[in-house]
């Protein structure tokens, strides 16, 4: 694997497509909730990557709109959506059964920050007053065979988000794989974090403003 | 024993008493059985442990329950949302507590409940805040949490159909944690869209056999 | 309760009739394998028992003849069986969830021995050429809500086979309710035996023949 | 990922090693996928340990696979059967090893494989021979065992019919143990009565779904 480069650093939907095209053909795959579902919109048809639901679901399809809509068909995001052909249903039991026991191949969770050994945390802020909420979200990252995770490098105030140790509470240890950031897409692999695209950042100035050494495909 | 087809909702929650915990299905609003807990809220039990995957969408349904004041503590996965302003504030209040549980805990806690599992080893939650507290093991090089199982008094779910024999169908994802939950309560009441004939549903696509439904009444 | 008495034992049918009798209404409803499945037809229509079969089946009707043989469709004895109105199917794991769970009325088992404190054997002889196998017998003993054992009183060797202490290799420990016999009825409770029927035998008899404390009804 | 559909049984079967752990579906000869069975005596491979409720009845089927000498050690639950004079023979001419796990236990402990259950205490089999050298622990009053996953190598099981995603459906009681075998091997191969068209199974009623099954075949 090479170090592609590019100019420009990535917009969320240029970042969705990269992360579509990653995906294995057939693979079993989990978008979680919020931006990683525009994964979705760009899965070429003819791939056939499976989509599950943690609400009980495989083969759910795009959003539903207009007379589509149904409100007991509905994401983990709790946005109405479609039923494909090959659908199956299943309660949650059997779809935590499913997620935990390892049979989904990727999923793809939003995070607040990645430590480089592959800590997560995308579940819980820690401030004092903040109402906790972990929903699915730790299943996933424990259950998934290949955890994503997909955000900005950055903070809004600048900070980055890949860090040598998560100051935010974890939502689970050790267990993401690939990181896709606007400006960098990283690998986490035994310790070790290995850059394997750049969008508009230059080598020097990513070690820069990551605290974390890298290595560069 | 039997299932009691129950003339409206009102009768269905008779009995339910002060103290109790109240299993209700529903993932957001798909698979609430709103009818049956507008009945608890005349009915007026109180200082109920409602288990939930969260705590109450807008103003109806299980938000209209909390808003009554008739929750002393909620155990869910995903309490805050877009629309759980009831909740948000009874929480910031001081007036209700909170277990937040992993979705997948959550489920498979009820499923050992009405399995008859006494406790299970799972990775979920290690090394997190939510492992505080419980015992942790290593079983072949895996670090997993023990987790206990959550029975329930009573359970609401909501069904597509049951028949007389009390065994239900749901519809899509509608589906979520009834069937689970009807396993880990001691009487579990079905709000379903109809009952059919016996014999009317297909016996290999029943979801949850009526052995595990104590009352049905439909909508 | 009042202690019953006729004057003659009980056959299998007679036995089979009594435990029936005694099923409650609506009663959800294991009988094991062999000897006790005959309780299935001196069931009354219209009372509703419902009989669960542990390979994944309630609902299950009497035995099928003729056209009726379906091998997909058997009891727990691998006799083919037939299929009544309100019938569902389901998985093994889920057919012993609903066993383990203390979701099943009642059961009846036949023992090679009880023990005066409810313990069952009735898998294995002990014999050192024996080949072991327990099927479903020790999740019914911890599972059913009720645990009836239906067995002739004696071995043919004339041994009572309500004893004091199993010999034999034990199903479950304290887990039998009551036992049916061909000459007296048991409820077994804390410890204590209570005799509630008597066929053929007198009190001092059924004293003298089993070395277990009897109180009567 | 994805789901292949075979041309022939032994198509099927033709990259099972020496050594592996089969799971093997049925209840006596219901649900045993007996096509895989014969395809994987061609096949050769041997040293196995194989996981099924019966150890074989008459001469077919799983107990032409003990007769053919392949199977190294048996885990069931009840072995001794009117017909099962094969699996007697080789038992007790010390030719193959045994080890038999309460029904409820066995279905349990796959589902724990399948689910990522690294283990769970349950009541069956307290105070019994099958309890020797496994844990108890007394939780809330109750004394349990610890049982730990079964996973397998590979899955064979037989369903009535699949679609093109892998998801399956099932006959009567021939359901048994397939959908818990189908969770928990890293390969499960389905022998199927038909392969309907993408959309032939009606999403409410698929019992297994696809992202469990890794081949089928039918008749």
């Amino acid at each position: 694997m090479s170090l592609r480069i590019t100019d420009a650093p990535r917009s969320k939907d240029e970042l969705a497509a990269a992360i579509a095209a990653d995906i294995p053909a057939g693979a079993y795959v989990n978008l979680g909730i919020g931006q990683p579902t525009l994964v979705a919109d760009h899965l070429r048809d003819d791939g056939g990557v499976v989509l599950h639901t943690e609400n009980g679901m495989l083969h759910m399809g795009p959003a539903a709109h207009g007379d589509e809509i149904d409100p007991d068909l509905i994401n983990a995001g709790k946005v109405p959506v479609t039923e494909l052909p090959g659908a199956s249903y299943f309660h949650h039991a059997d779809s935590f059964a499913m997620m935990r026991g390892g049979h989904l191949d990727v999923c793809v969770l939003g995070a607040f920050q990645v430590s480089a050994t592959g800590d997560l945390a995308n579940w819980h802020t820690g401030a004092d007053d903040a109402i906790p909420a972990v929903g699915g979200a730790m299943d996933l990252a424990v259950g998934a065979r290949s955890v994503w995770v997909m955000m900005t490098l950055r903070t809004r105030e600048g900070a980055p988000k890949l860090v040598p140790s998560c100051a935010y509470p974890l939502t689970g240890v050790a267990c993401v794989d690939r990181v896709y950031t606007d400006v960098a897409t990283f690998d986490l692999a035994e310790g070790a974090v290995t850059v394997t695209s750049l969008h508009g950042v230059a080598r020097g100035e990513l070690e820069a403003l990551v605290e974390v050494p890298l290595r560069f495909a | 024993m039997g299932v009691q087809v129950c003339a409206d909702h009102d009768e269905a929650v008779a009995d339910v008493r002060d103290g109790s915990t109240v299993l209700i299905g529903g993932f957001g609003l798909a698979g609430m059985p709103t009818r049956l807990i507008d009945a608890l809220i005349r009915q007026g039990a109180r200082d109920l442990t409602v288990v939930s995957n969260n705590a109450g969408n807008g103003d109806t349904g299980l938000a209209a329950l909390l808003d009554a004041g008739r929750v002393r503590r909620m155990i869910c996965s995903f309490p805050r949302q877009h629309d759980s302003h009831v909740f948000d504030r009874l929480y910031r209040a001081g007036e209700i507590e909170l277990e937040v549980v992993p979705q997948g805990t959550l489920a498979e806690r009820m499923r050992a409940a009405g399995a008859g599992i006494g406790g299970f080893y799972c990775r979920t939650g290690v090394g997190t805040l939510l492992a505080e507290g419980k015992e942790t093991r290593e079983i072949d090089g895996t670090t997993y949490l023990l987790e206990k199982p959550l029975p329930g008094d009573i359970a609401f779910i909501k069904a597509h159909a049951a028949d007389h024999a009390g065994n239900l169908v749901y519809r899509k994802t509608a589906r979520n944690f009834g069937p689970v939950m009807a396993t880990a309560a001691r009487c579990t009441i079905a709000e379903v869209g109809e009952v059919v004939a016996p014999g009317g549903l297909d016996p290999e696509a029943v979801v949850t056999p009526g052995i595990y439904v104590d009352r049905v009444v439909s909508a």
